[in-house]
């Protein structure tokens, strides 16, 4: 069995890997899927915590993410088709009346 | 261990690969298959975790019927590729640098601390298994799963009440 | 009492005692849910039963006495409970209480069967024929209520009669509420109810104190346990027991028309004439009387209280005698010789001769009775006359009599408008003489023994009283022959006599029942005999109190009847030899002028009542009301100082405080504020990306102090 | 869950029900309005009937104890201890029920007289049900502040929205008056909260030993409190512009169940909690108390309106039961509760009986009125019987309260004269005066000038109809019962009543 640091530096990564494209995309659609990335990076973590702990609940928890992952998603999706229609472009950058 | 460190490294530099990949297509379908490849590979480091039922899930919520999901809203809407147009110029190499850097503070934590967290080198008889989490779920977890039902049922209606025409429209 | 005990010793009906009230309320409900579809006839059969049938009741109790004559008290229910206080829904069975019982019962039900005649036409004169039904509800009510007064265990339930008593009085009385005496549309009537309701309540006032004093001082209102006590109580602390009987004679004054409460009796006749008999002669105005009989062993240890009820009685007795002596309607006369009479039984009562007063009450319930029932009879004869001299006038009239009510007014009791009634209406002409001879005491009718019986007590045990009475008794003879000379005597002075006619059958035979009894109620106590005292005796003995035996004393007894004749003979010179003519004035003004107008006006007691305390009364309440309540205390000082006191206040501290001051520092701060905000909102770029950014570095920086520190 | 379906909390939040069920009814649905808050007072007074079942199982087992007492915590921050306290005793039973008894009645009393917002009409009307069951059960000082001061809320706007011509006045005039009164008593709440540690009020009066002194201020500003409300002479001026302005349904429950909080207020709170000062100031209500009697009753007399008339009538009335309160033994406490259901009843229906009238002739002026017992023989019937119960006729209701509350007075130690008594009974015959007055304008004499006005609009004047009379069949039926027979309301209360004047001649032995 390796460290569980291992899966952290890994789980690390791929979060800020996911943050970025939060960041950087313009495209909603690939801002959602950075999302799901970093949920799976914070999913990775609680897995390997869990077996390093051998306690269930890291996994029960992974189970709840991706409940809330899938509710999201359906939301979100949701919203991005709702916008669409209004504004015929998925571009974020084009949303901004919040403007001060 | 050379086998297991040998097995990690190899998915792990898929894994990144592949999130990378996502981040970097400019085609959304093509960031949602890289996407499905992390996906996989994340799987797989379930299965090496012990968390048997949870990796089967993964694939199949995630690598299914989510990514599944994304698919058809982008070929639903179309919206493949955006044109150019770089509003904030700044934010890119900024966003860059700030992400450089919280690798390397995580890293710096993860690798000082290395020592702290011990793992133990065996596991338990079912571990990880469909019964085991179920008697979690069912027994310890049993008020928040139920809550995650309420909240899916809301996910749901809500996604159909945001994209119902308006009646004036039809 | 033991079942044994009742089984060895003769028939026992005591167990009946509370139907004498449940009859009579179950008469009342059967002719208030069914009358709608009765005829007259049977919504007055039904009354005339229920009331029929507590006399029975009362007969009953009076055999199941003989054998037990100690009497006893039925449970019917717990009422109030409250720490020491008991009251107790429960008849009180001993002689003095069924000797009341069969006079409601008997007289009751006469005038009940009398007045199924007397209303069927009263209805029709006065227009109203759905009143019918409602005369009948309140009769049995009465006889309920009276009935509860009579046969109550202790002095709460007896108030509960009393009280009762004084509604249905205030419902009959107002029985023709929309008209006046006259029939004209008139608040008279219903004011002549209220009248009496609330000097009523004037006497229930005392009652009630009375009872408080009593509870507190024996911790009891119960017959049995207060006499018991009375002893101890009055050797410790007498005035308790003085406090407690004067405040009762208030409460008998009010209901049975003492001075000086009697003014609303003579108003009282405004209601139909077997409601004059029944409440406001036989029965009801007795209570007081009653309830003097009943508290006897209070009465007997305070000598004081004796003597004032007694003087209150006999001046009562002699004043009111003063006044029927100038009345010109029939029932008024009747009416003050009731208050005269009540004030010879209240005397009796008062000097502690209780079975004398006891025995006027019976006899003058016969023969005032008979007196108002007859007078009723020649009020409708007169009535009767005057449908058909109306119609002889007016034979192109076919819209009946009411309209002549409206054109003409015209009084049917009035005895100027009488006279030569003998003729028209024999029937009636003699069972008032019947009536007018008990009443004047003129042997061997009933009135004869039981005002002797007063008089020859009142000889031994209060000679001023005695000399009261004795007047009062000549004047009784006196108004009463003048009614007899004016009524039946002499020539009609009105149309409306000359064509009276007689009464139906269903009105004159309880009339003759009455006059029997009149003339042979005497032999119910017949001197030497003295079946009364002895039966009223049993009650008194419980309470160890022995009565003072009245002697017949020839003396007086000669004395009163020689009076009474005179009188009657003074009368006839005055009004029998030579009748009053048609608008002449009455002789007796012309000889005695000024003291006539004070009879002939009451004495200005009404006019004094209200100059003394009806008057201050209304005018404190509408300084209160008016000027007090609402002007000062509504409008000026909630309205005018607090509320604008308040706005002044307000006003201050808004314009030069709250503008000039607070509110520019308000805005000083709002403005700074904004400046600031004016150059923060660049920072609003309304890129969701940017935020994250911001988000992100904050996660960045954060975590990298976490690290570093 | 075993807390929300405590008897309690259900005779209490039940009409919340209603009120829920309303808020989902279209507003133009008037029917459906008026029979879903009807059907959940009614539900409310059955569980009332349940609760007063359990009551008396209770109390045959431990007589005179607070029975089926909730006690949760709820705000305790800063040594607070505030907490959900409710129970019920002989002193509250009778008004809860006496409250779930008149609101249906109330409502049903409104069916032709409230045209116009239905919905919030029968909302708000529920929602004062709230209050009004909550005052007369909490056992929590806050708790029964926050219930007292939410009564205002609904009984401001059923005046202000559906009352008469001048009903921003009153309804301003009602809120300011209660209001200004509360604080003073919301101040002792809060010394006696912080300084005793608690807002129990059983564990008030078992813990005691408030100083005598303090006990006086205590008293007086729980009493001003309470005397606005009840209201005592001469604090009453509120009363007849809210009576005359409310719609006949508020001024029912004014009447019937609003003023009674005050009286309710000074045997729960000010009697037990501060005996000592209690007994010092006996003498001083039933001075106050006499006065309003004699006053209240010479006012009535001269009022040309009939429900100004009423109005002033409750002042005597309730100086009745103020006397009967501060007598401190048995037979004036006892006589004055009951008498405050008496007064809610008899008062109720006259303000239902007024109500009925003037919907046909909107007019409440005397002068009009005359000879209307030939015209509407049942509704004069009706009136009579009430009438009489007002003016305390012995056989129905009115008596049986005045009666043991004079008798009571007229013995007490506290109050230390029978002259207090004796002058009060000189209000039964001015009642009897003013009473019988109105009847008289109203229904006897010669017909009125209304009678013609009617006509001149096309109907005649008619009896009362069958859902007029069943509103006050039921009233009715208990003005007779607690007349002739009023064992069963008198054992409800005694053991309480007996346990509270033990408490307080025990204080004033002490104080001696």
């Amino acid at each position: 069995m390796l460290p569980v640091s291992y899966y952290i530096a890994l789980s690390a990564i791929l979060f800020s890997i996911g943050a970025l494209g939060v960041l950087i995309r313009r495209n909603a659609i690939i801002i959602f899927m950075s999302v799901e990335l970093m949920l799976n990076a914070a999913n990775l973590a609680f897995v390997a915590f869990a077996r390093s702990y051998e306690s269930l609940s890291g996994q029960v928890f992974v189970f709840f993410i991706m409940t809330v992952a899938a509710a999201e998603v359906a939301v979100g999706l949701a919203l991005i088709v709702a916008i669409f229609r209004s504004k015929h472009n998925i571009d974020v950058d084009q949303m901004s009346s919040l403007k001060g | 261990m050379t086998t297991d460190l040998i097995l990690f490294l190899f998915l792990a530099i898929i894994s990144v690969a592949a999130a990378l990949g996502m981040l970097f297509s400019r085609n959304a379908v093509y960031s949602a298959l890289y996407l499905i490849v992390n996906f996989v590979t994340v799987a797989l480091f379930y299965l090496i975790l012990g968390g048997a039922f949870i990796a089967v899930s993964q694939v199949a919520v995630y690598a299914g019927a989510i990514m599944v999901l994304f698919l058809f809203v982008i070929m639903l809407l179309g919206a493949e590729e955006l044109g150019q147009s770089q509003t904030l110029s700044w934010q890119r190499p900024l966003a860059i640098v700030l992400g450089v850097g919280l690798v390397a503070e995580i890293l710096s934590v993860v690798l000082t601390q290395t020592g702290v967290i011990a793992s133990a080198s065996s596991l338990p008889e079912g571990f990880g298994s469909p019964a085991s989490i179920g008697n979690t779920l069912f027994l310890q977890y049993l008020l928040p799963f139920e809550v995650t039902s309420v909240l899916l049922l809301v996910a749901m209606i809500g996604a159909i009440v945001l994209t119902q025409r308006n009646k004036k429209d039809a | 009492m033991l079942l044994s005990e009742i089984a060895t010793s003769g028939p026992s009906f005591f167990y009946l005692a509370p139907w004498l009230v449940f009859f009579p309320v179950i008469g009342l409900l059967i002719n208030i849910i069914f009358g709608g579809r009765f005829g007259e006839k049977l919504i007055g059969s039904v009354a005339a039963t229920a009331s029929g049938l507590t006399f029975v009741v009362a007969v009953l109790l009076a055999i199941s006495l003989r054998a037990h004559p100690e009497g006893t008290s039925i449970l019917l229910a717990e009422w109030i409970s409250i720490g020491e206080l008991h009251l107790d829904w429960a008849f009180r069975v001993d002689t003095l209480s069924v000797t009341m019982m069969m006079v409601v019962g008997g007289v009751g039900t006469l005038i009940h069967i009398y007045a199924i005649g007397y209303m069927h036409e009263d209805v029709r004169f006065k227009n109203d024929p759905g009143r019918y039904r409602r005369f009948f509800v309140f009769f049995n009510l009465f006889i309920a209520a009276m009935m509860i007064l009579v046969s109550g265990d202790n002095y709460l339930m007896l108030f509960v009669g009393w009280e009762g008593v004084g509604l249905c009085s205030y419902l009959l009385i107002g029985f023709w509420y929309d008209k006046d005496l006259l029939g004209r549309p008139s608040h008279e009537n219903a004011t002549a109810g209220k009248k009496a309701f609330i000097t009523n309540r004037v006497g229930d006032f005392g009652f009630l104190i009375a009872g408080f004093i009593m509870f507190w001082a024996f911790k009891s209102v119960q017959f049995d346990q207060v006499f018991e006590h009375a002893h101890h109580v009055a050797e410790h602390n007498p005035g308790i027991i003085l406090a407690i009987t004067l405040f009762m004679l208030l409460g008998v004054a009010g209901k049975s028309a003492q001075i000086p409460l009697f003014v609303w009796l003579p108003d009282a006749m405004a209601g139909p004439t077997p409601v004059s008999a029944l409440i406001h002669a036989a029965t009801m105005v007795t209570a007081g009387v009653y309830l003097v009989a009943r508290s006897a062993p209070l009465y007997s240890l305070v000598p004081q209280a004796q003597n004032t009820v007694a003087l209150v009685g006999g001046i009562t007795a002699l004043f009111a005698a003063t006044i029927a002596v100038g009345q010109y309607d029939i029932k008024k006369v009747l009416a003050y010789s009731t208050i005269s009479q009540l004030g010879f039984m209240v005397a009796a009562v008062g000097m502690g001769a209780f079975v004398a007063g006891m025995f006027h009450l019976i006899t003058h319930a016969f023969f005032k009775a008979l007196l108002f029932l007859s007078a009723g009879s020649v009020i409708l004869g007169v009535e009767r006359g005057h449908h058909h001299a109306a119609h002889g006038h007016h034979d192109h009239d076919n819209h009946g009599h009411d309209e002549h009510h409206e054109e003409e007014v015209f009084d049917p009791g009035d005895m100027r408008n009488m006279g030569g009634m003998r003729k028209t209406m024999p029937v009636t002409f003699w069972l008032y003489m019947i009536g007018t001879i008990a009443l004047a005491g003129i042997p061997p009718f009933a009135g004869f023994f039981s005002k002797d019986e007063i008089l020859a007590e009142a000889n031994t045990l209060n000679f001023p009283v005695y000399i009261l009475l004795a007047i009062a008794a000549f004047f009784t003879a006196f108004y009463m022959g003048r009614q007899i000379w004016m009524v039946f005597f002499g020539k009609a002075r009105h149309e409306a006599a000359e064509h009276a006619e007689e009464s139906p059958l269903i009105m004159t035979v309880p009339l003759m029942i009455l006059a029997a009894l009149s003339i042979l109620g005497g032999a119910l106590n017949f001197p030497g005999v003295s079946t009364l005292t002895h039966w009223i005796e049993h009650t008194y003995e419980t309470f160890h109190l022995h009565l003072h035996h009245g002697e017949f004393n020839p003396t007086v007894a000669i004395t009163s009847t020689v009076l009474g004749l005179l009188a009657i003979f003074l009368s006839w010179l005055l009004y029998g030899r030579k009748p009053i003519a048609e608008g002449q004035v009455d002789p007796l003004k012309k000889m005695f002028g000024p003291i006539f107008v004070g009879m002939e006006n009451k004495w200005w007691v009404d006019e004094l009542y209200w100059a003394v305390i009806l008057n201050p009364y209304i005018a404190l309440a509408r300084f209160l009301a008016d000027t007090i309540d609402w002007k000062f205390w509504h409008d000026w000082f909630h309205n005018s100082v607090i509320a604008r006191g308040f706005k002044v206040i307000a006003r201050t501290l808004a314009e030069p405080i709250d503008l000039g001051f607070i509110d520019a520092i308000a805005n000083g701060l709002a403005e700074g504020t904004q400046m600031i905000s004016g150059s923060l909102r660049r920072l609003q770029t309304g890129f969701v990306r940017n935020y994250a950014l911001s988000v992100f570095i904050g996660v960045v920086v954060i975590l990298g102090y976490l690290i570093l520190k | 869950m075993e807390y929300l379906l405590h008897p309690l909390t259900l005779v209490t939040f039940f009409p919340l029900l209603g009120v829920l069920v309303l808020l989902f009814l279209k507003p133009e649905q008037h029917n459906a309005h008026r029979w879903t808050a009807l059907v959940a007072s009614l539900i409310n007074f059955g569980i009332s009937i349940v609760l007063l079942a359990q009551f008396i199982g209770y109390e045959s087992v431990q007589p005179g104890q607070l029975q089926m007492a909730i006690n949760l915590p709820w705000i305790q921050v800063a040594g607070w201890n505030i907490s959900y306290a409710m129970g019920v005793d002989g002193l509250s039973i009778l008004l809860v029920l006496l409250t779930t008894f008149l609101t249906p009645i109330s409502i049903l009393s409104t069916w032709n007289a409230v045209e116009t917002k239905v919905k919030d009409f029968m909302i708000f009307f529920l929602m004062l049900e709230v209050g009004m069951t909550g005052v007369f059960l909490a056992q929590d000082l806050f708790l029964f502040y926050v219930f007292w001061e939410f009564t205002l809320v609904p009984m401001y706007f059923l005046i202000g929205i559906w009352g008469g011509p001048e009903r921003m006045y009153a309804a301003v005039k009602f809120f300011l008056y209660t209001m200004a009164g509360s604080l003073l008593m919301l101040l002792a709440i809060l010394w006696l909260g912080i300084y005793q540690g608690t807002f129990s009020v059983p564990e008030l009066i078992a813990q005691g030993g408030i100083p005598a002194d303090i006990q006086m201020w205590l008293f007086l500003a729980f009493a001003a409190a309470f005397a606005i409300k009840v209201p005592m002479w001469p604090l009453h001026s509120w009363l007849p512009d809210a009576h005359v302005q409310a719609p006949t349904a508020g001024s029912v429950i004014l009447a019937g169940v609003l003023l009674k909080m005050g009286t309710y207020g000074f045997i729960r709170f000010n009697i037990p909690l501060f005996p000592v000062a209690a007994v010092k100031a006996a003498p001083w209500m039933a001075l106050l108390a006499v006065i309003g009697i004699i006053y209240g009753a010479a006012v009535s007399y001269y009022q040309r309106d009939i429900k100004k008339l009423v109005a002033y009538s409750s002042v005597s009335h309730l100086g009745f039961v103020m006397l009967g309160l501060f007598a401190l033994n048995p037979q004036g406490i006892q006589g004055g509760i009951l008498q405050m259901i008496n007064h809610g009843l008899s008062t109720g229906a006259l303000f239902l009986l007024v109500g009925m009238i003037y919907e046909q002739t909107h007019t409440r002026d005397f002068e009009v009125y005359g000879g209307l017992w030939k015209l509407m023989p049942v509704f004069g019937t009706l009136t009579l019987i009430v009438t009489l119960s007002s003016m305390g006729l012995p056989g129905l209701n009115g008596f049986v309260g005045e009666f043991t509350i004079l008798l009571g007075a007229f013995g007490s130690e506290a109050i230390g004269s029978p002259w207090y008594a004796g002058l009060s009974a000189i209000g039964v015959i001015l009642a009897a005066v003013y009473m019988l007055y109105m009847f008289q304008k109203i229904f006897l004499g010669p017909e009125g000038s209304i009678v013609e006005e009617v006509k001149k609009h096309g109907h005649a004047l008619r009896d009362l109809n069958a859902r007029e009379i069943i509103t006050l069949l039921p009233i009715l039926v208990l003005i007779f019962w607690i007349g002739l027979y009023p064992k069963p309301f008198f054992v409800l209360m005694a053991p309480t009543v007996d346990k509270l004047v033990a408490a307080v001649q025990a204080a004033a032995v002490a104080m001696h």
